[in-house]
């Protein structure tokens, strides 16, 4: 028997935390999936956001910090400085990363750091609860937003592919999702070629997962991919915003 | 001997740090401690560092969590409001048990305040500025060659308990000039071996930096162990100086720039011939209480002198108890006492006492 | 040796592989493991085209996916 | 013994130059000193001023209330620093841009045009050296060469010219107490 | 008399807020005290209010500022390294002598630590945990229904005083759930007029909302003048309950939910006779230093209970000297101890007494 | 004989405290202008910033406060919550705007606070003595990048005006300069504009003026002005990048 | 006399709603109570449990570690709190997911197969309020009437028929103890 | 009445005036203000057309400019 698909090398053998059919799941395999056969497990160093991934430290065979909610961009780019031949990383939340800590991903986009973020946009605050979050869709019922987000009290929702391909110093941005075979697979393609830009060292590489949260929308799994797929993709169209030429 | 150099306090801080193997620095502008920041973006790229001007205080103390945890020896500089927004960052800091310097240059408060000389961070920097039971070694330098000698010592002491170190220092103390001789600059090949420094996990256990444990009983165990660390620092790195108190029979305690003032007064006075002494703490935590103890049976009253409305003052009266007046001369938001000030301080509070 | 690899143990009936399997040939068992989960099981073993939908869409990295060799056919 | 010196000016009368060429000088006698600049809100447009402490013993408090010499450059300082001179103390006054004269009798006053002999030296901007060579005129703080040493280096990145200016500033200081 | 609503501890907060006049608020999520903001922003439109979600604490402390500037009633809510983001924000709030109250749910540190409940930031919250000489007033509930008295009192004593007030709870009061009468709630039109707030400077002077003043001489008189406020409240407003002192021989000190567990400690050891009793502060700063040197003459010893490694202890010791031993019980971490565990460090602390 | 231009009514008759030639002035001054003219006066709030401009409450006639260095966006959002009928505005420099402030700027922006910014780009911090900001110029020596900026270590110049016009909330967006009486009557529309759409309840509005730091930059007045006809508008050209049309 | 009483099981299982009820029974019949939840870690997936007071007496602490009543609803719940049960006390177990019989004799036992009992009822997921019913006969801590009532209010937004069927499995509860 | 009203003492002789005026009727003066600058001075009252570009360019708000009305003339 020949072996098509195995759990990457990577991973530790271990049951994950998440909610049953969370998508933070299949975003870790991806990422693990990159590093296995970028070939760069043992020079990878990443950084856990404040979030539902805050355990993903367990999950991986990587050297790991846990950053203060939001800072996850700042950590990098302090152990990036001092290693720059070290392939470092951030995996953050919408909450995380768009919004107690947009200050410091756009100066570390602006920057150009040489690092690669996942961003996982669920559209709130998973860990919490279920609060509104940044990308929080108008109209979306959460638990700090119980009317519906209302775009006069609390704005649009954010973009946050489209914003960072703003900077110079952002050499790839995309936007991806996981809601079937097909998805994931470009996803995949996505991931490697954050990392790749920066064993390249291109620059500061950010792939946007639209992800979902059954737990806290208050659906079922497939409820919860239809949300996906019929809201959010068309709140937030998937693509590469910077740095699909070639 | 190495040659004698004139330097400015918050100049020989960044110039001491670079002897002592800092190759990183993160920090943002903020009076009266700019000249340090300044003068790392000059001197580390010619040493083969990293200055970095950090978006903010909360993305510098970051950014040293981050070279930290590489194993670097990593500084910042800041001056109060900027510690308040680090302060976050220095829990955490401290419960990932990951060493670093950070030096905070008071300036007058609260809010905004002004950029003058002040002491009125001492609560913030030796009581636990962030949340949760954390402390940090706490050194208040008075002159500018004290200051090089701690700053050297604090990266030794950073890396020897793994826990950030703080130099509470004031900006009297960084903007004056004082002649200093450098230490020898330390080869980095000789610098500490850090086994639990993320580097990537090749060929070994992969390593984690965190302060974080869901589970209180642990969390609890976590706090247990990190309090055993704190008592051998309370053990085994007090520092103080002493002058003039062998025969003193009235103390006073002041740390840094009021410190050195007060000795000016206590000459003056011990030409008067009035018997004061000085306990001038070093190490603002741990705190000395052992010497003041020790003083108790000897002295009839003691005063405390802080640039401050009165924070120190609280540690001098848990050492002392009810068993002496201690009282307190202090000068908030950013005035300077003379020595003539505290001179007539003592006089008046001896003649309470008739002494 | 099947051409799947369940760790059923990790499995938590969220049926996104059911789903997906273009054979239909994935369910959930009426057993429960220790998480308490119904945890997913292969159906029909020949119906399996070793496709990897399976592994692809699971979150919890359930599978791993064999294919027979035409050797072994 | 330890001299405690203040000087005071408007910002750009070069003060705390003054007093870190004195400081300069120290290191280089091999003498303990402190050169403390008032840092505060003064420092934009309006009084700068610093202090000085140099001599032979380790220096406790960087600032004074009583300073043995006080050299004022502008009317300002003179009105916020003569009351402060220790009895006996030395009073060095630019007149130039003083109004009035002093007012204590318990001290030693020295008052000259620093500006115009400063001119004389060739540098508009060395009142404050001139200042300086007659402080070392009146007290054996520190010898003339080494602050003439001192003004070299200090001024040096400003070419040649200007440090002959500066030199012969402080010759002309010297020699007014002469 | 109003119904009795059971109402969990941070749900209570906030109606009591509202029922004090409070239509603003501004936070960001964090457990143990998410179901404030949530229940705030289901409330307040109904009440013509605003609920705002800044995008992060130190954004919300920003808004309190704005808010009470402006004149309002506000509040946020928080919980331990929220509240050190909150910090800066905080020394601002004081310098400017602006009224809001903050509640500080907290949980096990340092850094993430955990989201159980903990007694951890007490030295944050009473000592100053930003820059600068300012003290905020702070309550230790330990109940659900004194959360929502002292909710009211904050607001009062912040508009009274205008200077921020904090509720410090932590996550076992703020998750539990107990009968309380909710007040009256006040008319708006009753609230105390505010001639200094930001409200366009028509047909009057300007106002101005500020912690700054570059000369050192007014910055040091605008300290004093703070000072004299603190004095102020601390002479009219330390509050404690006492439970059993009348002829304790043994003085438990412990507040918030260590508190009430004591008193079940207190209870079991009353009734095998045990001389103990219970001093729970309910002001942590201003202490209640006073009830506990009365104490001393009658008692042979205190125990200070709290849910951390041992800060109040300081207090406790400030208070009490060296006249009587001062024994220590802290659970750090997230622990909360249970009244057998006290009653056993009781009896332990007591045979070394020969009680 | 007729008043062509006179102080305006708004402003303290003070001294300010700039350096002589420095563009605040000229800033403050269009600023009090649109205030008078639009006759709102006695209901306008102004948030001070930490920065050369910290004393700005001193030159109006206005309620002021000064929020903490970066955080005007959010006490500007705080007050303007409480007295939605109010003018509100922030007046901020690119260290506090675009370093610190980030996060805030970008989201009162983006939920579209009713509010009025006048972001004041040097390129460097004034205040504190002339220390890198995010505007400063690739290749310009300041305090803190003594060799010149360096892409590499420190990523290009932030565009505010351009990066605020991403957002749905933001409603006007515009950069102007205030070298000479052309551009500084042009500036002067675009602040009025920008005070003119809170009164009308658009939205968010921010102008940024390139200014000068004669101080700091080691330049005369003069040189001041050239560097930024020269350098400054060619790396931020001016124009209004929403909101121009009608 | 105040009644403490813990009642533990798997998240899900209802453990937190059977003490929000007799939390909101005592308050119905103006009994002092207190509702603490195990918040922890313990919530996502593993055991859940929370400790009710409830009397006439003021409530001082919120937790116990002698409880005069343990409710276990699953077999971690039995390990981790049959020591903790007072001497004397009741230990009420849901014999459908415990696999061990109980090892203390110091103490009452109860044993109900509730989940069985909870289908009679018609709602699988009223195993708690089965075993509520047993609770309430057991010890006199609240009225069947004001639990009932309780049930009504508690489970109102989730319709009528579920209120009946809780309503039925309280007293189904109740009577397996007659 | 002049045409300018001049605060002297505010001037900080950036010399932004003198430069941009179109007829060259502004200079600083010899005298010095208590700030130590030598303020702006209008050298030529006629040669002043009222056009405000003083006032425009001024940082300190020195200037108020007014113009001779038609029946003035
Ligand atoms: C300073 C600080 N504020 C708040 C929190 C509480 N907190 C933990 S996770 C989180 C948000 C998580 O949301 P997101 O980043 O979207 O991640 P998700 O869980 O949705 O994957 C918050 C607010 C914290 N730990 N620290
Ligand atoms: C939290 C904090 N960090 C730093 C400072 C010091 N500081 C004062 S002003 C300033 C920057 C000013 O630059 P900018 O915003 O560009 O204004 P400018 O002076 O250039 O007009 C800084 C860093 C402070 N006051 N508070
Ligand atoms: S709460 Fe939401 S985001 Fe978090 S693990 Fe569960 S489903 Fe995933
Ligand atoms: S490999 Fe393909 S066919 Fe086989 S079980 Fe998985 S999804 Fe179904
Ligand atoms: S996708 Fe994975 S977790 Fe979900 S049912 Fe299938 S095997 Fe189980
Ligand atoms: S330092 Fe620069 S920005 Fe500040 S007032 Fe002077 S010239 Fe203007
Ligand atoms: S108004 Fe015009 S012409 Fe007259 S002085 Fe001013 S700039 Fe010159
Ligand atoms: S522009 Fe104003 S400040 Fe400058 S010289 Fe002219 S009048 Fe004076
Ligand atoms: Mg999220
Ligand atoms: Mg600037």
């Amino acid at each position: 028997m020949k072996t098509i698909y195995a759990r990457p090398v990577v991973m530790e053998d271990k049951l994950t935390h998440y909610c049953s059919g969370c998508h933070h799941g299949i975003s870790h395999r991806l990422v693990a999936e990159a590093i296995d056969e970028l070939g760069i497990q043992g020079r990878t160093i990443g950084i856990a956001p404040i979030g539902c991934a805050v355990f993903i430290y367990d999950y991986f065979k990587l050297d790991f910090i846990v950053a203060p909610h939001g800072r996850a961009p700042a950590t990098a780019t302090g152990i990036k400085r001092v290693f720059p031949d070290r392939v470092v990383f951030t995996y953050q939340g919408d909450g995380d990363l768009a919004s107690i800590g947009m200050a410091e991903i756009i100066h570390a986009a602006n920057r150009g750091e040489n690092l690669t973020t996942i961003f996982i946009n669920n559209a709130n605050y998973g860990m919490t609860g279920g609060q509104m979050a940044p990308t929080t869709l108008l109209g979306q019922h959460t638990t700090t937003s119980p009317y519906g987000r209302d775009v006069k009290r609390e704005g649009h929702p954010f973009h946050i592919a489209e914003l960072m391909s703003n900077f110079k110093g952002v050499v790839y941005s995309a936007r991806v999702a996981t809601y079937d075979p097909k998805t994931i697979l470009a996803s995949k393609k996505a991931v490697k070629k954050a990392f790749m830009n920066q064993l390249e060292g291109k620059g500061f590489s950010i792939v946007e997962f639209l992800s979902n949260c059954p737990t806290n929308w208050g659906m079922s799994v497939v409820e919860s991919i239809n949300f996906i797929k019929e809201k959010m993709v068309v709140e937030f169209p998937l693509g590469v915003y910077k740095g699909g030429e070639e | 001997m190495s040659e004698r150099i004139l330097f400015k306090g918050v100049e020989a801080v960044a110039e001491a740090a670079i002897k002592a193997g800092c190759r990183y620095f993160f920090g943002y502008p903020i009076t009266p401690q700019n000249e340090t920041p300044e003068y790392m973006s000059k001197r580390l790229p010619q040493v083969g560092g990293v200055f970095l001007q950090g978006e903010s205080e909360t993305a510098s103390i970051n950014m040293v969590m981050g070279a930290s945890a590489a194993g670097a020896r990593v500084m910042t500089t800041t001056s109060s409001p900027g510690f308040s927004l680090m302060v976050e960052g220095i829990s955490y800091l401290s419960g990932m048990e990951l060493p670093c310097v950070i030096a905070n240059i008071m300036r007058g408060g609260p809010g905004l305040g002004n950029i003058a000389p002040a002491q009125s961070d001492y609560f913030q920097a030796t009581k636990g500025g962030g949340h949760g039971d954390y402390r940090n070694i706490v050194f208040g330098p008075s002159t500018v060659k004290e200051l090089v000698d701690l700053t050297v010592l604090a990266f030794d002491l950073a890396d020897k308990y793994r826990n950030p170190v703080v130099l509470l220092a004031d900006g009297a103390l960084g903007q004056m000039m004082e002649p200093v001789v450098l230490p020898e600059e330390v080869k980095l090949e000789n610098l500490p071996n850090k086994p639990w420094a993320l580097t990537g996990a090749l060929g070994r256990e992969k390593n984690l930096a965190m302060a974080f444990e869901m589970v209180p009983e642990k969390l609890e165990e976590i706090n247990w162990r990190l309090q055993k660390k704190y008592d051998q620092i309370i053990k085994e790195e007090v520092r103080w100086e002493e002058y003039y108190t062998d025969d003193a029979e009235y103390i006073i305690v002041a740390f840094g720039t009021s410190g050195r003032i007060t000795k000016s007064a206590v000459k003056a006075l011990r030409e008067e011939k009035v018997p004061v002494g000085l306990v001038r703490p070093i190490t603002l935590w741990p705190f000395p209480y052992g010497i003041l103890v020790e003083l108790v049976p000897q002295v009839e009253a003691f005063l405390v002198v802080e640039m401050s409305a009165g924070q120190m003052v609280e540690d001098v009266r848990l050492a002392v108890g009810d068993r002496r007046p201690v009282f307190f001369y202090g000068r908030p938001g950013g005035m300077v006492p003379t020595p003539k000030d505290i001179v007539q301080k003592v006089k008046e509070t001896m003649s309470l006492l008739d002494f | 040796m099947s051409k799947l690899k369940i760790r059923e143990e990790y499995c938590k009936a969220c049926s996104l592989c059911v789903e997906v399997c273009p054979n239909s040939v994935l369910g959930l068992s009426k057993d429960i493991n220790s998480r308490g989960y119904h945890p997913v099981e292969l159906l029909n073993e020949d119906g399996c085209i070793s496709c990897g939908f399976c592994y692809i869409v699971c979150p919890d990295m359930v599978f791993d996916v064999y294919k027979q060799e035409k050797s072994e056919e | 013994m330890n001299y405690e010196i203040i000087i005071s000016g408007f910002g750009g009368q070069g003060v705390l130059a003054f007093g870190q060429i004195l400081s300069y000088g120290a290191l280089k006698e091999e003498k303990y000193t402190t050169w403390f600049p008032a840092y505060g809100p003064e420092q934009r447009g309006g009084t700068a001023y610093c202090t000085v402490v140099l001599g032979d013993e380790e220096v406790a408090s960087p600032i004074s209330s009583d300073p043995d010499v006080v050299v004022v450059l502008n009317q300002p300082s003179l009105d916020k620093f003569e009351p402060w001179l220790k009895k006996g103390g030395l009073l060095l006054v630019n007149k130039s841009l003083v109004t009035r004269k002093p007012e204590r009798e318990d001290i030693k006053i020295v008052e000259l045009d620093a500006l115009t002999m400063a001119r004389q030296a060739g540098e508009e901007r060395a009142s404050n050296i001139v200042l300086l060579g007659r402080l070392l005129k009146e007290l054996p703080i520190l010898s003339m060469t080494t602050v003439s040493e001192i003004l070299k280096e200090f001024f040096s990145h400003r070419g040649e010219s200007v440090v002959k200016a500066n030199q012969e500033a402080l010759k002309l200081g010297w020699e007014s107490g002469e």
